[in-house]
């Protein structure tokens, strides 16, 4: 089996099979160190996911959202973008701050409860704050695009969402946006199968990436655990918005194989046979299996990978656990630029005072 | 023996109750069926009334609110859940524009007997979007009536108060109180819409609240008992419309209001109780109502939240500044 | 010239052409005498619009939104539709709401300013309150059609609305929704070209039919000023709802010949050459050019509807100027069912006493 | 000689000014670049600045804030137009949720020089959503600021400050006073946002008011003047945040407060004023702060719009209530 039962209709773009044999052509343009980096970048990213899960349990972090059989959709993706590019995340996108350099002790300190949206600096990583509110990350993503077409200048714009956002008024909103000011932008979708509970099926009656053309722009669908099959898509469309073309669309079909967060208990509205299913495309294997059959990777080279997934993951535990509440002052500090005089600034004391 | 209720089971209880009683009683939104909502709201309902009366929906809270409003025409009664205090907000244009005036925009021809149900307020550790306190956009709003039960049992009863109401009712569901327990009979009777509840006698002053931050009221009165200062204390419960009698009564016996919520100071419920109790006891005011509120900033992360929330030690300190003024 | 500039892209379905001649087969179903009734409508709906256009001007009416150059658009597809069918306005629907058998006078209610909404009854007359907030009908619409579809009905539910409206977040939600629930509904635009100055190019850079698809529905593109392509499509989209086939998405491309509104100076946005090219395919000539060659109308019959019109208008007018403002406690007569005690009460009694 | 103008030629200019001052300035909305506008206040720009600063937006109020969040992370300024009050409900989540907090998630990294205008309030008999009074709405979301111009040339100066400040502006615009004519010199100079206005001296009482209805107001205090009622009247401008000082000092001052809006009065702007008159100065108050507001209802139709407005005789009628308490 490739795929869940959820992933009827159109077959998505693939380029290794379930198993790791080429469907279609390998060559996406990776070097072998490259496809070496994107397996370890995996790796590494599994096992911080689960790191963080175990920090949740112990109260090290509220609420944490785990990305378990995304990886290869956010790795795949986040690595076909360039340092002139911008990303709009959710708060799913963990894998894809790794991939763009953002710290991940600060990237934790969300969920830590440190700070909001985005304790990291936005601007210096290129990767927005994480965002709650479904889908309205995508509006911002077209508006960016626009100040860089504006501009004149070379970035591509990207925001992430899953499945259920599309349902959102401001996925559309957005999307039309892009598609009338021909911004540089790529709409990339994680459909992980599930809104919380609610599988895609019951999200739409459509299948996401034929929205595009609705709008004016291509889409595709791709399979989401194929990282050599999201790498060339999303390689394609951000070449498509440099080049002035436009935005795209990308559907990438994926599973969530965790919970939706810790706070949830999925035996409520799937099977384990579902999940186990699941397993068996699970994108790390997949690409370690062909990386394996091209001998680019071995025995050694996972076990260094593993290794560096448990060295990272506890260095990061280190520092999340280290991480200190912040002042009170900060609540404060941020609301405005220019903060009011007179009963705000009464406020402030009364609350820092006390 | 009386059972004990937590308020999530009380008001999944209200619920079940209402859907039984009423065949035309539809319950939607998001993970409300299957998995039986967030907070466990709806569980096992769409098991008992099947995938027809009780559904999930995608993410589409202005749509949500919409197709209420159509049913409404349709001749069914909604209750619809907006997952957390900032997801109404994509419906809010649904709500004030139409919910809310589709009665007065028809001249009474078509009611909309919409429940929205709103798990608000913060004080569990959540995140941003996950503790806000919604509730000045809905009073605000001309034609909707909106009730916050503090326990269990009036959380029963509110919910089917509000279902039961020919009016669109805004049910805010002080999330952090879903497991404290409470025991009794789980009865519609008793306080209707548009009244408070007195839950502590007293004359030196008067404590007025709702909500999650209810329980911090009471143990701060507590304590101020011990001090010897006897609080009133009054749970709104119903925002709107507002108990005015019962404001009136207790600023004519005390002289001296505090009140105390968490939402941000500037246009809270404190400024139109503290204006109410002016328009309605001036000469009986012995001190300025005094607002004990969350601060004028957006409701901070959770490790920040107990300098955000009203905490015994600010009411109390109010309660203290407005009886020695 | 067939067709504005605006309409690029693919031609729409279409049975006469602009000059009346059938390019398709006219036999759609409407038999004589149902055809000199349509004709009949048009003549007397377009006379009415005038006429409220004049009442404006003397003050009568407050802005008044014009729908010259539609009525095949909303005739065409008002007559395919049967009395258990309800319908969700926009603020443009007159000649609709007139097919309806909505009380004119009682109509007009609303842009005399004695009453918001529907001042008839919407339940009796099937025909729901003018809406104004763009989009969120659409939304009732499908909320309507669940309800028909718990109830086992078999009425249809049909929205109203225009090119602009679709690129509100109301328009996606509703129609998703309506996928998903596979609802009774036909969800109608009428792409007059123009969003008050925007014209539909800078309004989506797709086509709106085929948004359907995105949503697993079909879409379809018909030529709004040629009544038969329109009763045609809409009598099929129809009879798919009611067989519990689910909704669809049609797209009528036509011209709004007038202003906006009463308001509104299409001279800053619009050359008068447009506007004058819109009316070589202008819906009456279409039909009544083709009814004559069929022989089914005549100089005569064409001069009864004119008189009728004239008498309809005056008969109107007379209505809407007799109207008289309505009580002050209206203010507060229609807001609660259950109206609070209170602070409310007393504010009635202030405002009402006074 | 000093040049007229009227509220919308005002704005208008104040438009330009600030587009030909910053180059990394925008103006984007439904209907603002070709035709200019419904009320004309972008008249103009599109043909003096191009169509890549001044544009036409599809009909997405939400997708439109959402660009102007983008945008500010992109280093643009946006002025963002909502075409009427009610038509800015459907961006409230992205305003709520982003625009007013989007500085905050970031820690200051990202300030959100976004302002957003809104012609509002009634008096123009208007249909339904077109005269509505949004400010509770905004004034009581944290992160951002509320202004209200009720001349042309404070709206020139409003909006000016408006643009130039670095926090997100909301600019209601009294869509009644855009044709009123007022003559002087157009400055950014004068009273800032965070100050109100002082437009008549007076120690009987004190009216405190924004926006369209000030006009009434200043007509009131003019027939009150004639009675021997000398009013103070004061054009509060900005509503969030409020100028503490002057409705301190004018408590202080006069003891009697009376607040007049055309939004309704539950949670409307006065409930705010009465309570933080009664903090600042509740020793001083001889009487209860009056609130003369529109009613707790929808905006009716145009044919009883002057049934909902606070009239004249209502303003003078709570004056002098005061003044005899
Ligand atoms: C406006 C809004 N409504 C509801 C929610 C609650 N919520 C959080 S995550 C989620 C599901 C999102 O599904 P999807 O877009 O598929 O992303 P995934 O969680 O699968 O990554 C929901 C409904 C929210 N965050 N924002
Ligand atoms: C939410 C909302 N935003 C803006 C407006 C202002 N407005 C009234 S009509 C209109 C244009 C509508 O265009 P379209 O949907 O094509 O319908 P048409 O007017 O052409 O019939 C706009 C923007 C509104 N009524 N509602
Ligand atoms: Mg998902
Ligand atoms: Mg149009």
């Amino acid at each position: 089996m490739q795929s869940p039962e959820h992933w009827g209709g159109t077959e998505p773009f693939r380029i290794l099979s379930a198993d790791g044999t080429p469907v279609g052509d390998p060559q996406v343009g990776l070097g072998a160190d490259a496809l070496r980096d994107a397996l370890r970048r995996m790796i590494v990213a599994r096992r911080l996911d689960r790191e963080c899960i175990a920090l949740q349990r112990q109260g090290e972090l509220t609420v944490y959202p785990g990305f378990e059989g995304q990886e290869a959709a956010q790795i795949g993706s986040a690595i076909a973008l360039g340092s002139e590019d911008f990303v709009f995340p959710t708060f799913r996108e963990l894998a894809v701050a790794m991939a763009r350099g953002v710290d991940a002790v600060q990237y934790l300190q969300y969920h830590r409860g440190t700070w909001h949206g985005g304790p990291y600096d936005p601007r210096a990583t290129r990767f927005g704050p994480i965002c709650i509110p479904i889908a309205t990350q995508i509006a911002h993503a077209v508006g960016h695009a626009l100040g860089t077409k504006l501009d004149g200048g070379s970035g591509v714009t990207v925001a992430y969402f899953g499945d259920g956002s599309t349902s959102e008024g401001d996925f559309h909103e957005a999307a039309n946006l892009a598609g009338v000011w021909q911004v540089p932008a790529v709409l990339f979708c994680q459909n992980n199968g599930f809104a919380i509970s609610v599988p895609t099926a019951q999200q739409t009656a459509g299948e996401i990436w034929r929205r595009a053309e609705g709008y004016g722009f291509p889409g595709v669908r791709v399979d989401g655990n194929d990282l050599l099959a999201v790498y060339a898509v999303t390689r394609d469309a951000v070449a498509r918005a440099r080049a002035g073309e436009g935005p795209t669309l990308i559907e990438a079909l994926t599973y969530r194989i965790g919970a939706h967060s810790t706070a949830d208990d999925p035996g409520r509205y799937r099977g384990d046979d579902e999940v186990e299913a699941a397993r068996s495309f699970d994108p790390i294997p997949r690409l370690e299996t062909w990386l394996r059959a091209e001998g680019h990777v071995d025995d050694a080279f996972v076990t260094a990978c593993a290794e560096e997934a448990d060295a990272f993951a506890l260095a990061t535990r280190e520092g999340v656990v280290a991480t200190p509440a912040p002042p009170a002052e900060w609540m404060f500090d941020w609301t405005y630029a220019e903060p009011p005089g007179g009963a705000w600034a009464r406020q402030r004391e009364e609350a820092l005072g006390g | 023996m009386a059972e004990s209720w937590t308020l999530s089971g009380a008001l999944n209880r209200a619920l079940l109750d209402a859907l039984d009683d009423d065949p035309r009683l539809l319950v939607f939104g998001q993970d409300v069926g299957r998995s039986g909502g967030v907070f466990r709201v709806t569980d096992g309902l769409q098991a008992k009334f099947g995938a027809e009366r009780v559904f999930d929906t995608p993410i589409s809270e202005a749509g949500i609110a919409g197709a209420a409003v159509g049913l409404a025409f349709a001749g069914w009664r909604s209750v619809i859940e907006m997952q957390f205090d900032a997801f109404s907000y994509p419906a809010l244009e649904q709500v004030i524009d139409h919910v809310a005036k589709m009665r007065e925009r028809t001249r009474g021809r078509v009611d909309m007997p919409i429940t929205i149900r709103i798990p608000s307020f913060g004080g569990i550790k959540g995140k941003e979007h996950h503790g806000e306190s919604p509730e000045t956009y809905y009073v605000h709003t001309a034609g909707l009536k909106v009730v916050v039960p503090s326990s269990p049992l009036d959380g029963y009863r509110l919910l089917r108060l509000a279902i039961a109401d020919p009016d669109p009712v805004v049910v805010l569901e002080p999330k952090a109180r879903y497991w404290g327990k409470e025991e009794g009979e789980l009865t519609a009777d008793g306080p209707g819409i548009g009244e408070g509840r007195m839950l502590r006698e007293g004359d030196s002053c008067a404590i007025v609240s709702y909500g999650s931050i209810m329980a911090r009221v009471l143990q701060a009165a507590d304590a101020l008992a011990a001090e010897g200062i006897a609080a009133r204390v009054i749970d709104l419960r119903s925002l709107s419309p507002l108990d005015d009698e019962m404001l009136a009564t207790a600023a004519r016996d005390t002289g001296r209001i505090v009140v105390v919520h968490e939402a941000p100071r500037t246009l809270g419920m404190g400024a139109e109780v503290a204006a109410r109790v002016m328009e309605l006891a001036f000469d009986f005011l012995e001190a300025p109502v005094e607002r004990v509120t969350g601060w004028d900033v957006p409701y901070p992360p959770a490790s920040l939240e107990e300098r955000y929330l009203p905490s015994i030690e600010r009411i109390s300190a109010a309660v203290r500044k407005v009886v020695a003024y």
